[in-house]
């Protein structure tokens, strides 16, 4: 190591990144493309729910309740708790909950993050 | 008889609305700059490159809720940020800006005497509102801008000086207009020791002491709310203008600058305002690239190298005013 | 004016943190939001170190009961009109911490919580996404504001997008997107 | 001059040995069991053999009529359980920290939890719980239901006299510096720290009592959510501990896998304290620098594992993704961007003269200090004091893996921060060693959901320090007791112990030269 004094490195720097494009992202006008696997929002597909009740054994942050529709027992997920681990879906043995890229929950009315089973199956089957 | 075109002057151009305008402005770009130095964009949505960011911060703060802290001595807590912010505007009065000072008048011999003190004093009222809010943090805080404007006053003061020997004047308007050559090339070394105690006076890094987040939270303005903190905050850009202000009318010939066509106060003020925001960006840039120093290295540097610098260059623009510089000029 | 008004303090929201009793998972990425690769201070917000001075208080955590009297004062420090948001599962609940013996619950057992930005930690994009949510409950969405909104969106690419996710309203539709968002992944 | 090679167990065999019982199992390298009074008389044994012996933890246990200690002691090459019983009714036993000064928030901890009564502790008092709490409820006793707990009102702590000359100043429970609630009282003569008194708890949620009532995959999210920057590790460390009960080996390649998930941890933890660092001392350009290169190992963490912060990868039996092959070229640009960035840093450290002014001979920590202190990470080897979880007790695939202990003897702020900055460069070096000899193979094997009763230590290496836990099963499926050291626990009195004598301006950069992390220290 030299004992020279040099220029400290950062007046450098500094004056390069004037002139530089600044690394910001442009989001929320420019959305950023998310790993395909992305721990987001649950998607829960009913037709191939066997109602055992796995998920909400299973779930960390009891944020799964069973509640019967239709006679059945179906997983009703609480976002508001949810801690995005993905066990259930770990733990589904027929793959009923699967991931989806969807991070954008936020919600200034919290009864809305409640997701009731039957609404994902109505949503699920209108747009189709 | 009403004198409409005084009061245009003072209200108007290039008095209170130009001042806080310009402050605005220079507040963006600080923060733009300290942005961009920073890798990052900066305000970008209010206006165009959020250059109405500032105005909306300003808005918004007054019409906030305005506290008042039940041991806070009243009537002080009220009126020093406003005090504060007034005198800080007198004093730009006394800068020719497109010129000549706002007033035909203000500007006298020993006019720069007068100024300095009036950051004095408006620095001084800073230290009591943040003394008056009953604070432990404003206390720290501000007791720590009593303890730095004290030790850097006095270098600033001598360091102002050089300009008044090399002109011969204690006037600003004269010791703008006396410089042919600008002093920064005259006395370069007297404009690296104004910049640096100007820095220090303006409690900017490394020597924001006063700011210092970690330590003091948000300093005197710790419980300041609303209309107050905007004009506490407010002050605060109209010092750091008023700084590059008074290093332009110094160093820099003041709005001296080639004349094209139409008015010259128009291209006086544009040279005034180009000068100044170039002061600004440097101020910012030495902001953006030093640590903030503790508050014994920063009294301990002012006493034992700027101080003495102060007075060698004092002595030495003496020196180069008396055999120098009537070879040059 | 009162245009005005909303306007500044759209454009203007400082915001101050308080951690009830988060892991810093959130706490981080809220610190991550005022760094280069967010950059908050686009829209004006900033973190100030003093209640005094803020508008919006982001809280992160399950609320400890030894927390819970600070974060009422913290509160109450704070000058009108402020807002709250719980950022983060623990904060919009207790998430994974609810019911522990030290724990009070979530945010909302103890001041008025305005917005819930949930995930565990949400990405600071979401973070981002509930403030302007937040901001979009503030005031209504006035059509003389929204292509000004949109200019200024000018130096910034892709307007269409901007204009979409302003115009979002209050209660969010949310699930449509999930599902087409889901049913892209599944055509991946 | 004591050895660093000498087997301890036969010095306490040949020392002790008709007082003492020694037994081989899962507590490290052996557990001691002692008779009342006697575990004094061991860990007095173990500090003349051996110059390195610290102590870890102290873990409270409820065994019904009796209440357990374990008392974990580290030495340079072995790994001490020392076991004692205090009965019920009256719990007490006598300190160690006259001889062990780097117990004493052990001890202030199981006195807590458990009510174990330490006679001799210099300052007895409520630690990790809050004043208010009410007396006589230790929420770890298994006869405690502590749920329904209401806190006494409390006493308002903030305006504390001050007498004469000493100021007393408060940083927290809510300030700037601190990005977690947490409250010292730092007593000042003028701008000279003269003493610190610390309360931490406002982060404490209860959690080693909430893992004892869920099951051992819900802990493995729980213990995860300890903390969120070195999530990882915890999870790791536990599925470690609960791997060794169930006697369950894990696939070579998950062993990699997990390696690799620690450091892109270590990584994001290090970047972001040295930003920390900056913006205490007032450097928010370097603070930024710092936080815009830590984003691209963000994005590493959410490519692997799905989330930014946690990754959730680590259950019992192996990792729970696999890494991609389109994802590796993509990790390793990642890393080389970040390696050509490090010289620019380095050189900031080494030549920015207002930096060096704040971290040069700031928080100075003497390396006989740091060992008497217990003091773990990077503050330890900073002060010269070279324990690395890593290379000591090799777990994972750290053991094939080639890389250097950093060690700095300077004992400041700066050689903290430098410890973490070189550490920096050697995890990049891991992760990409670590890709490249990448084992091909299961990355999971499975584990039942029911554990055997036994007991378990396991010590890992946290970005902060060596992290240890602690598990106990019964035989069902939820554990009996977890008890998690983290590493902050261990470094706090470090910071009490350099604050006092130096400027009130340098206490931030000081105490983040620590890394604290709160969330961690109270649980």
């Amino acid at each position: 190591m030299s004992k020279k004094t040099r220029i400290p490195p950062m007046l450098k720097r500094a004056v390069s990144h004037i002139f530089t494009k600044p690394v910001t992202t442009k989001y929320p006008f420019v959305k950023p493309t998310l790993p395909a696997d992305f721990r987001g929002q649950q998607v829960f597909d009913i037709n191939l729910c066997v109602s055992c009740g796995l998920c909400s054994r299973d779930c960390p942050a009891k944020a799964i309740e069973m509640v019967v529709i239709d006679g059945k027992r179906r997983p009703q997920f609480k976002l508001d708790s949810c801690i995005f681990c993905y066990q259930c879906a770990e733990s589904c043995p027929r793959n009923a909950i699967k991931s989806s890229v969807f991070y954008e929950l936020a919600t200034t009315d919290k009864s809305s993050l409640v997701l009731k089973p039957q609404a994902s199956v109505e949503r699920r089957a209108s747009p189709q | 008889m009403i004198d409409f075109w005084l009061i245009f002057r003072i209200l108007v151009f290039p008095g209170f609305t130009f001042v806080l305008l310009l402050t605005l402005f220079c507040d963006w770009m600080e923060r733009k700059i300290e942005a961009r130095i920073q890798n990052r964009v900066g305000p970008m949505v209010a206006g165009p490159f959020g250059i109405l960011q500032p105005l909306a911060d300003f808005i918004k703060l007054l019409t906030k809720e305005d506290i008042q802290p039940r041991d806070a001595k009243k009537f002080i807590f009220k009126f020093a940020p406003l005090v504060a912010f007034s005198v800080m505007v007198f004093a730009m009065c006394f800068l020719p800006v497109d010129g000549a000072s706002v007033l035909s008048v203000s500007g006298f011999n020993g006019d720069l005497i007068v100024i300095l003190a009036f950051v004095t004093i408006a620095n001084f009222l800073l230290f009591l509102s943040g003394w008056a809010s009953s604070n432990p943090y404003g206390a720290i805080g501000s007791a720590r801008v009593l303890t730095q404007f004290l030790g850097y006053d006095i270098p600033l003061f001598l360091v102002g000086l050089t300009p008044a020997f090399i002109a011969g004047s204690l006037s600003i308007a004269a010791i703008a207009s006396a410089q042919t050559i600008p002093y920064i090339v005259l006395a370069p070394w007297a404009f690296v020791l104004f910049i640096i105690s100007m820095q220090a006076e303006l409690e900017k890094d490394p020597f924001d002491i006063p700011h210092a987040e970690s330590e003091v939270v948000g300093g005197l303005e710790t419980e300041y709310t609303g209309g107050k903190l905007a004009f506490l905050h407010l002050t605060r850009d109209v010092q750091i203008v008023f700084g590059a202000a008074l290093v332009v009318e110094l160093f820099l010939g003041g709005s001296s600058g080639p004349v094209f066509f139409g008015l010259p106060a128009f291209w006086y003020s544009l040279w005034f305002v180009l000068k100044l925001l170039a002061v600004v960006v440097i101020t910012e840039y030495i902001t953006c690239v030093f640590a903030r120093l503790r508050l014994d290295q920063v009294l301990s540097a002012n006493w034992k190298i700027l101080l003495p610098s102060a007075v060698l260059s004092l002595i030495l623009t003496v020196a180069m005013v008396t055999w120098v510089y009537p070879l040059v000029v | 004016m009162t245009n005005t008004v909303t306007w500044a303090r759209v454009k203007s929201p400082w915001v101050l943190h308080f951690n009830s009793g988060a892991c810093n998972g959130c706490d981080i990425e809220i610190v991550a939001l005022l760094t280069p690769k967010y950059d908050v201070e686009r829209f004006g917000v900033k973190l100030e170190p003093s209640p005094r001075h803020a508008d919006v208080l982001l809280v992160t955590g399950a609320v400890t009961k030894q927390c819970e009297e600070r974060l009422k004062r913290v509160y109450d420090q704070m000058p009108q009109p402020k807002f709250v948001v719980a950022i983060g599962a623990c904060a919009c609940s207790g998430g994974v911490f609810a019911g522990c013996y030290n724990v009070a619950g979530g945010v909302d057992k103890v001041i008025p919580v305005t917005a819930y930005i949930p995930g565990c930690p949400p990405r600071p994009e979401a973070i981002m996404d509930g403030v302007v949510k937040l901001l979009n409950a503030l005031n209504p969405p006035k059509p003389k504001k929204q292509p000004k909104g949109e200019k200024k969106a000018e130096p910034l690419k892709n307007e269409a997008e901007s204009e979409a996710s302003k115009a979002e309203t209050v209660p969010v539709p949310e699930v449509k997107p999930v599902v087409e968002e889901a049913k892209v992944v599944a055509k991946q | 001059m004591p050895n660093s090679n000498v087997n301890i167990i036969s010095v306490i065999e040949s020392k002790l040995k008709d007082k003492v019982q020694i037994q081989p199992g899962q507590l490290g390298t052996a557990a001691i069991a002692t008779t009342n009074g006697l575990h004094r008389e061991v860990i007095q044994t173990l500090l003349d053999a051996d110059e390195k012996t610290a102590i870890t933890s102290i873990t409270g246990l409820d065994l019904g009529a009796n209440l357990g200690l374990l008392y974990h002691i580290r030495t340079s090459n072995a790994f001490v359980t020392i076991r004692a019983e205090v009965p019920r009714e009256s719990p007490k036993i006598q300190t160690i920290t006259d001889i062990m000064p780097g117990a004493v928030f052990h001890e202030l901890e199981v006195a807590d939890l458990f009510g174990i009564v330490f006679e001799g502790h210099p300052s007895p008092g409520h630690f990790v719980l809050s004043d208010n709490w009410p007396e006589g409820v230790y929420p770890l006793r298994k006869d405690v239901n502590p749920y329904d707990v209401k806190l006494n009102p409390s006493k308002d702590v903030i305006t504390q006299p001050s007498d004469g000359k000493q100021v007393k100043i408060v940083l927290g429970p809510q300030h700037p510096a601190l990005l977690e609630p947490e409250k010292f009282v730092v007593t000042v003569d003028g701008e000279t720290v003269t003493r610190v008194d610390p309360r931490v708890g406002y982060v404490h949620r209860g959690i080693e009592k909430a893992t004892e009532s869920r099951t051992f995959l819900q802990d493995v999210y729980l213990v995860e959510r300890i903390c969120g920057i070195c999530n990882s590790i915890h999870a790791c460390s536990f599925v470690e501990t609960v791997e060794k009960i169930l006697k369950i080996e894990v696939p070579q390649r998950a062993k990699y896998l997990r390696v690799i998930a620690l450091e892109l941890n270590r990584l994001h933890s290090h970047l972001l304290t040295l930003g920390h660092a900056g913006l205490e001392i007032g450097y928010e350009t370097l603070f930024q620098y710092f936080w815009r290169d830590r984003e691209p190992i963000m994005d590493l963490i959410e490519l692997t594992s799905g989330n930014r912060v946690y990754s959730s990868l680590m259950t019992v039996g192996g990792v729970r993704r696999d890494i991609k092959e389109e994802d590796i070229p993509k990790i390793k640009a990642t890393l080389t961007d970040l390696r050509k960035k490090l010289p620019f840093y380095r050189q900031v450290y080494e030549d920015e003269p207002s930096l060096k002014m704040r971290m040069k001979n700031v928080g100075v920590l003497k390396r006989e200090d740091a060992i008497k202190l217990s003091v773990v990470g990077p503050v330890a080897r900073g002060s010269g004091y070279d324990i690395d979880v890593r290379k000591d007790e090799p777990y994972e695939a750290y053991g094939e893996i080639p890389f250097k202990e950093i060690v700095y003897t300077q004992g400041d702020t700066w050689a903290r921060m430098n410890v973490r900055m070189d550490e920096v460069e050697e995890s990049i070096n891991i992760i990409e060693y670590a890709i490249d000899n990448l084992p091909p193979g299961p990355f999971r094997v499975k584990a039942p959901r029911v554990v055997p009763a036994g007991e378990a230590v396991n010590r890992v290496e946290a970005p902060r320090g060596e992290l240890f836990y602690y598990v106990k099963s019964n035989g069902t499926a939820m554990p009996e007791r977890v008890k998690v050291r983290t590493p902050t626990y261990a470094n706090i009195p470090a910071f009490l112990k350099t604050a006092i004598g130096e400027s009130i301006a340098d206490v931030p950069s000081n105490f983040v030269s620590l890394d604290p992390c709160f969330s961690c220290t109270d649980r």
